[in-house]
């Protein structure tokens, strides 16, 4: 599977309230219900170690105790053109999904060092109820 | 010691799923099938239908509706390699004389690629469903290289092509 | 008018609910009030018959039996620079409009031959009333 | 900082709701909440007088009267790969934030003449109460 | 003339901020703490605590929380100039042997590109923390012209080399 994302959930600007809470990777939904799941990470390159990455992805999944796999909720995958030196990538995604309680949110991405996690503003994951 | 009267969730015996509405656990419906009710305990059955047409699961679930069968890039020249079924999803690959270009790693998402026609080579390697033909580096008797292609010999042009064409083309005739 | 993107209503991810209907490409309003409409077209190329398109486009537009024409209520273009083999291109777009009971909400893209329609969770449409 | 955008909040599509109101060029928060704030801006190019743009940036901003300086909420930041001729970059951008009641939203933008402001479906910028 | 008993919203004196849940102006937290409970009037103080690990605040303020620092991009060769402080944010340079080459025009964004080498040529401004080394644009002495390169003299090679080569390396040898 893909890398999974880790997020800070309680300092600066982030915060989890009505018992949504997060732990280990994923936000964990507290009541089935219908919500609004949104993500934005901000891609950046090149960095050494990476070959010369010719696309990004990022995909909000859900995990949940009724299915042994994730499905796959949300998906953004963008080729990236020639860029000699330093290139930027955001990818936004949000739609409704029906979830239900205990289910598990998280966010994958095609390669974890392409991220930039150096920002809160720059890349982001919520949810919230309807 | 706390006799548990249900077992909290997630505790459930293999090939039962807790069922947070009905707070207890239920039998997982079968492959291609998804949970339409849960079972009233335990003990009795959960009832399953049939994934609709177009959808599939290919595990045991309980899970309320079929995942949506992904499609083949016709447009792309992709070709349907197996059909959806209840329980698989689609397999896609590319129409024939074309092989599979990667996008992602993962190689998820791919483009299918034209194979090289090796016109004038001989092939070391045939186009293969995720590999492009590999042509040999020189060019077949009776062709002369020009760039990187191989051109048949012509005797109609042969006083006037060029030396690499007269090298090789010439050299038949005045034997 | 440029074509008019088609959507499954029922299988998969897919649902409509508090009697929010989808027919014949448009989803239909059942109460006045302001809703947050969303939608992500996922583009790719190059596809043999079309021409380089130089750009993508998608729209969601109004049709309301008070006016003739469908009005444009949110657009995102983006061209594309030169890509020899396949391209990938998102484009989301999200927003809260003002909407009577009856409106008719639809996709437009500039080339349906573009679009990327063979993942659900890559191509996707929907709106919430606030 | 970085030049801020001015909004249209009272013709076409543009309406305030529940007290939410526009004033020089910011969205005034009436009550404490959370709040889902989005913004989309068009950058489109070359223009004249910009020099070869390399990147754009959009930034949602809050002002409040408990801090001197603006905070950072979301920020978009995409590279420009080489186009000799006109280009289109959407920028999509929203998320879930805290907000305090007279808390101040503004846009601002890397290069204001690299704004398509041309179209009201192209750039426009909201937010509702959860 | 209407008394107005308490300052209208934002017309607190200075050193104070209207707190909205209380109706009244409460003295700032210092820099480097927020506010974690409103003053109860105006008289007395208000609570602050310091913000924690991995957080900052730089000015005076009554906010909730604080900011959370920013982190430099390891991954991309850059380095901590200055560690992030209850008062102050990160400050993030490049690692020895690169320069910041900007991507924004505020240059809040940037990536640290390698330092030209000038192999042989002489430098005319070494590499500096947003510039690239500046290299003299001729050869530096022994060394010929190939394209923008400049290449050592090698005896060995003498005779074969190309006639730029043997004006430079040549002429040095049978003066």
């Amino acid at each position: 599977h893909l890398p999974i994302l880790q997020w800070e959930d309680k300092r600066g600007l982030a915060f989890t309230k009505n018992n949504l809470s997060y732990s280990s990777s994923a936000l964990v939904i507290p009541i089935s219900g219908d919500y609004y799941v949104y993500a934005q990470v901000t891609f950046r390159g090149p960095v050494e170690s990476s070959h010369r990455a010719s696309s990004v992805t990022e995909i909000i999944t859900k995990v949940t105790d009724s299915y042994p796999e994730p499905t796959q909720l949300l998906t953004g995958t963008k080729t990236l053109s020639e860029h000699s030196n330093g290139w930027f990538q955001p990818i936004y995604l949000g739609a409704v999904v029906s979830l239900e309680v205990g289910d598990k949110l998280m966010v994958n991405v095609s390669d974890i060092r392409l991220v930039d996690y150096t920002k809160e503003h720059k890349t982001f994951f919520g949810a919230f109820l309807l | 010691l706390r006799l548990r009267r249900h077992p909290e969730r997630g505790r459930c015996p293999t090939g039962m799923n807790w069922i947070e509405a009905a707070q207890h656990c239920c039998p997982q419906c079968p492959a291609g099938k998804y949970l339409s009710k849960p079972c009233t305990s335990p003990e009795n059955g959960s009832e399953c239908l049939d994934c609709p047409a177009g959808t599939f699961r290919t595990q045991p679930n309980t899970l309320r509706e079929c995942q949506a069968c992904y499609e083949c890039d016709q447009q792309a020249f992709q070709s349907v390699l197996s059909n959806c079924s209840a329980t698989s999803n689609v397999v896609c690959g590319c129409e024939p004389g074309r092989f599979r270009a990667c996008i992602n790693p993962q190689c998820s998402e791919f483009s299918c690629q034209k194979c090289k026609p090796c016109t004038g080579r001989l092939i070391q390697r045939p186009c293969l469903e995720d590999q492009d033909t590999l042509c040999d580096s020189n060019c077949k008797p009776d062709f002369y290289r020009e760039g990187d292609e191989c051109r048949p010999c012509h005797k109609s042009t042969l006083d006037t092509c060029g030396k690499e064409c007269q090298q090789v083309c010439g050299k038949k005739n005045n034997q």
